[in-house]
């Protein structure tokens, strides 16, 4: 082998480091070649993360050794791990969003005492230009969308000379067509020799990507195989420890009722601009409807003026029967409105309790006589844990819950009402195999039971997996309704804006 | 700083010679009202007449009640003195439950039977007695004077100064300002100098901060409460000082001998019991000529004032803004 | 040296010693200080902690000085709890004595059970009116409250100086202070030859009813969730802003209760000293008490005690009366980082 | 002669204006700096408060011994003062992570403690104010008529406007340390990936602003008043919160939020001169009013750093 020559650009060994009684990362060993694409595989909680930080400086490994190109080194924090030529681009961007993108890219990197932002702004310029990134230095970061806030994170990398690069769940926000112009500046960046490690959850981007896998289960190393020599099925099985299998949707057809009618309803992002426009969408009962687009073309805002927590500027929206249009939360669920929003913070409060969260929405039914029943509370949060198999008692934190379990949490809170329509955003974002499929199969259930389900999401797969019928928006609009095994070409092309042939509600009347 | 005594010596004081004096002050004794009771008091302590503790900076907010209760249950004492301006009502609650104890404040109000009595700074009359100075040493006929707040303490030296300088000199003007607070050196120096821009070239300090801005601008100015000639040696010409000497020893003798009884205390805080003065003339300041004839003018007023030829009004309105 | 603190609960033994533990480390640290002006730190701190609370009347005393802090921190309490940065009791407790007084004034003819809930009602609503601005300034315009409030304080206080040097300048004496009020609208006292009065009482019940809120209704658990998560809250179907605005309303009106107390139950007419910082001593006294009603009161008591203290220790030794201050000041800060053991553990490495 | 009158009051106006102004653009542009890096310092009264003490104790013993700069040991010694407290800050609010509203009271507290205690110790209890000779007005402008008396200030005031504003600036938005500044106040995490160190900067950040505030306190005793009393500095740290606030956290503006205090200031006590009975607590109260309508103005645009009050924990 060539790479046998030169050492490896990072060695990980008996690296060991608990939180509490969480032992997040067992005696990993860990190696990264010089000039490969690696990825680390592993469930929600595997300790991915933790690896990463403590190679980053953020953690400091309670045992264990780590080798830059050969030299133990000692990384006690990011400062550190920058000398080393290592960069990090984490899974919450770390930006400051009043800044520049100049300004973000220099910060903790500059020469000297003196600022000198326009040259600072040029050799920014460069350096993107070098790895083929397409910013402008002098926007403030917090007018820049999810991914061009991710080029600038890899960009703050490069701009220190990194040589390992470290991306944690970088796809996890991206758009397909994002996805895409992110490998294609990674295999240029590989080919100028950086390595990179990889975090994903998503198989098939692994496949595509990475030149070799590493797979963590419970803090340990399961393996680390060539990406070449191995297969999708065999990477779950190294994860979830048995054999993985898709959901599969049943062949039942939906019934006549439509259940969430929106018509030609409108609404404007934070800044005030105008980014759901004329949408018209009708959901039946025992119907899954996906509503796809390339993020950032108004699905958000779509979804939070169902969740009723975005003004609606325009138009109506019926569900269940009831007006719901500028109802408000409470009114929207009274109407039995199932609500399963895309930011998994923006729908519990983190300080409160798993009991307490999952009574919020209606703390009515356990208040007796003005006084809340905490009995009641308890009762109800324990039945659903075990419901749910959810890891966590009822008297936690929900901050102290992994991403998996706190969906599961909001995931019962809202099906144990059976609701008749349920509008669902991003369900699966940052889950692992196995998390991912448990919410699926409750989606799926919720469908044979006869609700009716608006799911809103950015990962195609879960869309056409799931889906009765496709709706495609794009720049606030539904560009057209299309079945789920539709090609891909076409898909594509209503997402990138080209309407197709025939009226969308031509579709819906079939 | 005093020597500490130790918890059990509580109960000393036993009314055999040495009596047992407690001072209650709501401002810290740096303030000059209560800094003249305080050196009064130590004088005496110094004397060996008395045991003198003291509780100082107690404010406004309901605390001297209750170490006044404290103090008389535990401390015992024959005498409390202080300042009961701002904590007039509970003072006088105080007393009125302890008749064994002689309570000696400052007040505006009058004295309560069986053993509260008042006394208060009745400086008017060196006050006069510095406004003549005032009226006879400024060149530009208008004096300033910065005061604290506008209550009957104050406004009764700011009048008599007032009047003195207008015996002197019939076309002076009078600038008075108040900066409403008791303890703004900073603020009382700014009003100072905006008087000065107004044309005043002598100032009446009744707050401190007002002699630095005459002395920065090469101007005479007069103290109030106590000597104040360290302050700017070249620039303070006098002032009105209160001695608290008198009113001290008259209660300590009456207390010793078992007559005590409530009573206003005014006329041992005025010059005929000694208990107020003019503060030695400075002859040599820079701002100004003091002529001996001057000196001797204001010295005649001072002797008519004492033998009780010569009366100074007792005004306590609220001085105006400018007197012309 | 390098201090790293990490999460980790204390055992749950351990927590009630972590005051005392604060009050050693002080005692250990301002021992110098009283070494200095020659006093005995032995007895300095016998006259501080345990001298007021070794007779009746002192002990009395301490629950008299209590009391408006128990209010004050249980009004900061309940904004802290609703996510809103009230700083400004000590503003909002100005405007209920400045209330009060204007009612109390008038009572002459009317009967104690009309005069005192009058001046009760009157003081509640005058501190909900001076909190109302910077809460409706938060709710409908996003804009922090923590500086409206602060400056609002500054405000209050020269009101009250116009109102005082102006209007109700006390006409016998000529000092700002306001004409005293009827006789009928003065707290009774609970204990004759003592000042503990109504208000001791009335400060309590504040503290059960704000217990009873925060822990035992709906609306106390929507009040946690808007202040710990409002964007979540609003999601939950909770009207954010109402829940806010509420959270402020009340916590403005117990502060205003605050300076009824101190009108009605200490000093019977307004001074402009009247809240003399007791208003920011409520966000000590609710930090320290950890925002829960019992915490307030075990803090307020503390503070109390210590406040009481300071000037016994001043009196008994002969130092100077700042000694006090500077040892409440140091027992307060040792105090707050003291307490952070009860959820972390500081590792020196 | 109506025209001169006017003249010299406005000439007065504007002197008075630049001196009441001083304290307040050292304390404001101290809190700007702590502010920015997301710590909030209600410790601003006190460490004034022991500035002033501490520069004029120190200035007085060091008169007394007969050093000739004692005047600058004290100006250095209400410096240390003001970082000590700092650090004490620092510790607290940064490595503790101590709610920042409570321990910047606590050392507003502490600080006005120690001072009174100090000047106990330190002068004992004297009848009449401790005092020494203050510094001095720059006089070399002294001639100029009309401007002449404005341009007469101390040297402290020519260092606020001349020196303190344009570096401060200067600092915040040209240097390295000062977009380190920024980016720990709005994103601590961000900051810290990019190996920035938060706990660095905000100590500094502490240090500095301690130590402004801490001139702003002791340019009453040392220049101002050359005495120490316990009314010095009079709610003037409040204001300067105010002041940053209304300048939304920018040294220049807070400069100009200074001034218009300044001339507030000035103009009430110099109207009640000439005879006008205006309330002047309306017009102290000015200044807060202002702000809070600025604020109201700015709604919900007012660019509060993104991590104020925040601690950070790494882990
Ligand atoms: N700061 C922390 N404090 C306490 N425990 C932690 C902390 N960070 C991680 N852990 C624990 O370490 C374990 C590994 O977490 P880690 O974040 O490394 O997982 P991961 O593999 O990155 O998961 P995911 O796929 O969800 O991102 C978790 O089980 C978690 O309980
Ligand atoms: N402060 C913390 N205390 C305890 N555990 C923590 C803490 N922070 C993170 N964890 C644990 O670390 C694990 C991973 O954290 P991480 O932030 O990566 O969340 P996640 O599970 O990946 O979800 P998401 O990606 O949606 O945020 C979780 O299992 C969580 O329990
Ligand atoms: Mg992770
Ligand atoms: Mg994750």
């Amino acid at each position: 082998m060539t790479e046998s020559i030169s050492p490896p650009a990072v060695e990980m060994r008996g690296i060991v480091k608990r939180f509490g009684p969480v032992i997040a990362n067992n005696h990993v060993d860990f190696t990264l070649e010089q000039g490969e694409i690696h990825a680390l595989l592993g469930e929600n909680g595997a300790g991915k993360t933790t690896l990463m930080r403590i190679l980053y400086g953020l953690y400091h490994p309670d045992a264990g050794e780590i080798r830059i190109k050969g030299q133990p080194v000692v990384i006690h924090s990011p400062k550190d791990a920058i000398a080393h030529g290592i960069g990090m681009v984490t899974q919450h961007f770390a930006l400051a969003a009043p800044l520049t993108v100049a300004e973000n890219v220099v910060l903790g990197y500059t020469d000297g005492f003196r600022l000198d932002l326009p040259a600072a702004s040029q050799k920014v310029l460069d350096a993107a230009r070098r790895f083929g990134i397409e910013v402008d230095p002098n926007a403030r970061v917090k007018d820049l969308s999810v991914g061009q806030r991710q080029r600038v994170e890899i960009l703050k990398a490069l701009y220190r000379q990194a040589d390992v690069l470290i991306l944690d769940e970088p796809t996890a926000v991206l758009t397909p067509q994002e996805v895409e112009q992110l490998f294609e500046g990674l295999r240029r960046m590989q080919s100028q020799g950086l390595s990179v490690v990889f975090i994903s959850h998503k198989l098939h981007e692994v496949m595509a990507i990475t030149d070799r896998v590493t797979v963590l289960r419970q803090g340990e190393v399961i393996g680390t195989v060539r990406t070449q020599e191995t297969t999708p099925a065999e990477l779950a099985r190294m994860m979830v420890g048995r054999p993985t299998f898709g959901v599969s949707k049943p062949d039942t057809s939906p019934r006549d009722d439509v259940l969430l009618r929106l018509e030609k309803v409108a609404a404007l992002d934070s800044r005030g601009l105008p980014a759901v426009k004329d949408v018209t969408l009708h959901v039946r009962a025992g119907e899954i409807l996906g509503l796809a687009g390339v993020s950032g073309n108004g699905q958000r805002e779509l979804a939070q003026v169902l969740e009723g927590v975005r003004r609606c500027t325009g138009g109506y929206i019926v569900a269940n029967g009831h007006d719901i249009t500028n109802a408000g939360p409470r009114k929207v669920m009274a109407a039995g409105v199932g609500r399963i929003p895309e930011d998994r913070h923006e729908s519990v409060v983190l300080d409160l309790t798993v009991a307490q969260n999952m009574a919020l929405e209606h703390l009515d039914a356990y208040t007796r006589g003005g006084v809340l029943d905490k009995k009641r509370m308890r009762a109800h949060a324990e039945q659903l844990i075990e419901a749910y198999q959810i890891k966590a008692r009822p008297d936690d934190p929900i901050r102290t819950l992994s991403g998996g379990n706190m969906q599961k949490v909001i995931l019962a809170r809202v099906l144990e009402r059976n609701p008749s329509v349920i509008i669902v955003a991003q369900p699966t974002r940052g889950l692992d195999v196995g998390a991912t499929e448990y919410v699926h199969q409750k989606l799926v259930e919720q469908r044979e039971r006869g609700a009716a389900i608006l799911l809103i999401s950015e990962d195609l797969d879960e869309i056409l997996t799931l889906s009765d019928r496709v709706a495609v928006m794009y720049e606030g609009e539904i560009m057209g309704i299309v079945p789920p095994d539709v090609d891909l070409e076409t898909l594509g092309l209503l997402m990138s804006g080209v309407r197709i042939a025939n009226e969308p509600e031509n579709t819906e009347a079939a | 700083a005093p020597p500490a005594s130790a918890p059990e010596s509580d109960k000393a004081g036993e009314k055999t010679g040495v009596l047992n004096v407690f001072g209650a002050y709501a401002t810290a004794i740096e303030e000059p009202w209560d800094g003249v009771i305080h050196s009064a008091l130590n004088k005496a302590q110094d004397e060996g007449k008395i045991t003198y503790t003291y509780t100082d900076d107690i404010g406004y907010s309901g605390d001297m009640e209750r170490i006044l209760r404290e103090v008389a249950e535990k401390n015992k004492p024959d005498i409390i003195f202080g300042d009961a301006f701002g904590n007039e009502e509970a003072v006088r609650r105080v007393a009125k439950d302890y008749p064994e104890i002689a309570f000696v404040f400052g007040s505006g109000g009058g004295p309560a039977e069986p053993n509260f009595s008042v006394f208060d700074n009745w400086i008017h009359e060196p006050a006069y007695l510095s406004g003549m100075l005032a009226g006879a040493i400024t060149k530009s006929n208008k004096i300033g004077v910065v005061g604290g707040m506008p209550v009957p303490e104050v406004n009764r030296i700011v009048n008599a100064f007032i009047a003195g300088a207008e015996e002197m000199n019939p076309d002076v003007v009078v600038l008075t300002s108040f900066i409403n607070s008791w303890f703004d050196p900073a603020a009382a120096k700014e009003a100072a100098l905006a008087q000065i821009d107004a044309g005043a070239d002598v100032l009446f300090a009744e707050r401190f901060g007002v002699i630095e801005a005459a002395a920065e601008n090469g101007l005479c100015a007069f103290g109030n409460m106590s000597d104040q000639r360290e302050l700017a040696p070249d620039y303070v010409v006098s002032g009105p000082v209160w001695h608290m000497e008198p009113t001290v020893n008259y209660i300590i003798d009456q207390v010793a001998k078992g007559a005590y009884t409530a009573q206003d205390l005014k006329d041992f805080s005025m010059m005929g019991k000694g208990g107020a003065s003019l503060a030695p003339i400075n002859k040599d300041v820079k701002c100004a000529e003091i002529t001996d004839e001057l000196i001797q003018k204001v010295k005649e007023r001072e002797e008519q004032i004492k033998n009780g030829t010569f009366r100074v009004d007792i005004n306590e309105a609220q001085p105006p803004a400018s007197t012309k | 040296m390098k201090l790293r603190i990490e999460k980790s609960p204390a055992p749950v033994w351990f927590r009630p010693l972590i005051p005392l533990l604060a009050i050693l480390f002080t005692i250990l640290i301002t021992s110098v200080l009283v070494i200095l002006v020659g006093a005995n730190p032995f007895h300095a701190f016998y006259y501080f902690l345990i001298d007021p609370l070794s007779s009746r009347v002192s002990f009395i005393e301490v629950l008299v000085k209590s009391t408006p802090l128990l209010l004050t921190g249980a009004a900061v309490t309940f904004a802290f709890v609703g996510g809103f940065w009230n700083i400004g009791a000590e503003g909002q407790m100005l405007m209920g004595a400045t209330a009060a007084t204007a009612i109390g004034i008038h009572m002459h003819a009317a009967p104690p059970w009309v005069a005192i809930p009058l001046m009760l009602a009157g003081g509640f609503a005058a501190g909900m009116a001076w909190v109302l601005i910077p809460a409706l300034m938060r709710v409908k315009l996003h804009i922090d409250e923590v500086v409206t409030t602060l400056l609002l304080n500054a405000v209050a206080l020269l009101i009250v100086s116009a109102i005082l040097n102006g209007p109700w300048r006390d006409p016998v004496s000529q000092w700002p202070q306001s004409p005293e009020i009827a006789a009928s609208a003065i707290f009774p006292k609970l204990i004759p030859r003592t000042r503990l009065h109504l208000g001791f009482l009335i400060a309590l019940a504040v503290i059960l009813i704000v217990w009873f809120i925060l822990t035992r209704t709906p609306f106390g658990l929507k009040m946690k969730a808007v202040g710990l998560g409002p964007q979540a809250a609003r999601f939950a179907g909770i009207n954010v802003d109402r829940t806010l605005l509420i959270s402020a309303l009340v916590s403005g009106g117990i502060a205003g209760l605050a300076g009824v107390n101190e009108v009605a139950g200490i000093h019977y007419h307004l001074i402009d000293a009247i809240a003399g910082g007791q208003g920011y001593t409520g966000i000590i006294v609710a930090t320290l008490g950890g925002l829960n009603a019992w915490g307030v009161t075990l803090a307020a008591f503390f503070i109390g005690l210590i406040d009481t203290g300071s000037q016994t220790v001043s009196r008994a030794l002969g130092v100077p009366i700042y000694l006090g201050d500077v040892i409440q000041a140091t027992l307060l800060l040792t105090t707050l980082a003291f307490l952070l053991f009860q959820r972390y553990r500081i590792r020196i490495r | 002669m109506e025209q001169a009158v006017w003249l010299t009051f406005l000439v007065g106006v504007l002197a008075a204006t630049l001196r009441v102004a001083t304290p307040l653009v050292w304390a404001s542009i101290g809190e700007v700096y702590t502010e920015r890096s997301g710590v909030l310092n209600l410790g601003i009264e006190g460490i004034m408060f022991l500035g002033a003490f501490v520069g004029f104790a120190a200035a007085a013993k060091a008169s007394q011994a007969g050093l000739p700069g004692y005047l600058w040991i004290g100006l250095g010694a209400a410096v240390l003062a003001g970082v000590i407290m700092a650090l004490l800050m620092g510790l607290l609010s940064v490595t503790l992570g101590v709610n920042q509203h409570v321990s910047g009271l606590g050392i507003t507290l502490l600080s006005i403690a120690l001072s009174m205690f100090g000047f106990r110790l330190v002068f004992g209890e004297s009848k009449v104010l401790p005092s020494i000779e203050p510094f001095g007005q720059i006089a070399i402008f002294g001639n100029i008529p009309i401007l002449g008396p404005v341009l007469n200030q101390y040297l402290l005031t020519y260092v606020a406007f001349l020196v303190l504003v344009p570096l401060a600036w200067w600092m915040l938005y040209r240097s390295s340390f000062g977009l380190s500044l920024r980016a720990v106040g709005e994103n601590p995490e961000a900051a810290d990936a990019a190996g920035v160190n938060v706990y660095r900067i905000r100590y500094l950040a502490l240090i500095i602003g301690g130590a402004f505030m801490a001139i702003g306190g002791a340019f009453l005793s040392l220049a101002q008043l050359g005495a120490f009393s316990p009314g010095i500095i009079a709610g003037r740290g409040w204001v300067s919160i105010a002041l940053v606030i209304f300048a939304r956290w920018d040294p220049v503006r807070a400069m100009w939020g200074a001034l218009l205090f300044g001339a507030v200031s000035a103009l009430q006590l110099r109207l009640q001169t000439l005879g006008f009975q205006l309330p002047y607590e309306a017009f102290l109260a000015l200044p807060y009013l202002i702000t809070i309508f600025a604020l109201a103005i700015a709604g919900r645009n007012a660019p509060y750093p993104g991590a104020y009050l925040k601690p950070y924990r790494r882990e």
